[in-house]
């Protein structure tokens, strides 16, 4: 299953697909491009990944919290291509029979999708473009 | 020995999608991250600045300093990362 | 706007209403009906409400949240009914600048209402029907 | 003096949606929680089996045992929550 998508995510669908009939607690998380970051105006956001690590990594996240959280089903979903401000870039979905797993591997998952999935955005705006360096040393 | 190297985002603005980069062998017909590592500081200041936040992949999984590259093998600069 | 639906919630268009575009980190909780409980096979789960006190209840921990988490807007709405397995019993939008605060305030949301709003279930399966009550002693 | 009464879920099922029950004042037209309680106790075995675990809302908001109910109050027996 492709977790790295051009078209447009949908966070719901992505939800429906890891419940089963077990489950009662579903946690979802959504990030979205927001019109600003460090202070500048943003208009648009362009993801790009390195496609096939970026497939393989995700594919490891989610086998991986199959393992920390048996108990619950996650899926993880990444966008790439050229955003407009409010489309969703990521989602996360956890689907489990109650709610303190399903928040606890959503959050994991969200956590290991920033630290190791491959994907760049360089932020467009008023200014220019520049590309996202959430770790920069400031100054 | 020769070894193709992939860059991403900033880099790749800077030195193109994939360069062919000369490094130091450590056994006949192999190479390390590390040694990639200093062939690429020296092909970019960029590179030389982002220093030990620059991430190194080989076969699409990361890699640490002392790890083996062979000819064949795909290797991946990657800047700081920003996905989410 | 109510909180009280007797038709099928909708979590995504529920999460894109709590989000402005200052937001880029959007949280979601579900509950949905499953297909046991304490042992045994559920059905059909049958949602009461005390309805105008569970409207006012759901505003007031609206208005808290808003009050704890600034810069978060929350949305909460519980269904009511007869509902299926599998079907939204539930749903808390949380949207933030970050994903902190939008999973915190998300997490806090079901919380309150899982504590305080005037809601009640009837469980039906092959063996009858039972009120649910989640802490009831046990023996 | 006489108080009407919500009931809901398994306290509805036994004693109907509402029933008018009557209950010491405390003053002159005005009883407490704490009264309605027993009276409600002295009503419904389950409600005095369940008895610290229902929970009682005058005007649709929770009330404690020392709050004053008058004529006109909407008062309700909430038998325990199970929402969400």
């Amino acid at each position: 299953m492709p977790h790295l998508s051009r078209e447009p995510l949908d966070p719901g669908a992505l939800l429906e697909a890891a419940r089963r009939d077990g489950d009662g607690g579903l946690a979802l998380f959504v990030g979205v491009v927001r019109d600003n970051n460090d202070g500048r105006r943003v208009t648009e956001m362009e993801y790009e990944a390195y496609e096939p690590m970026a497939e393989a990594e995700m594919e490891r996240i989610e086998a991986e919290l199959a393992g920390r959280f048996p108990v619950v089903r996650v899926l993880l979903r990444h966008r790439i291509g050229r955003l407009r401000i409010g489309e969703v870039a990521v989602v996360v979905a956890a689907s489990a029979p109650h709610r303190d797993e399903a928040f606890a591997a959503c959050r994991a998952g969200i956590e290991e999708i920033k630290a190791r999935v491959p994907v760049w955005k360089r932020e467009r705006g008023p200014d220019g473009s520049v590309w996202v360096d959430p770790g920069a040393p400031l100054g | 020995m020769k070894v193709r190297i992939l860059f991403f985002a900033s880099l790749r603005d800077e030195l193109g999608d994939s360069r062919s980069v000369e490094a130091v062998e450590a056994l006949p017909g192999e190479t390390t991250v590390a040694a990639l590592r200093e062939a690429v500081a020296a092909l970019s200041p960029a590179a030389a600045r982002l220093g030990r936040r620059l991430l190194v992949a080989v076969n699409e999984r990361y890699a640490t300093d002392g790890d083996p590259v062979r000819p064949g093998d795909s290797v991946a600069f990657l800047p700081p990362l920003a996905g989410g």
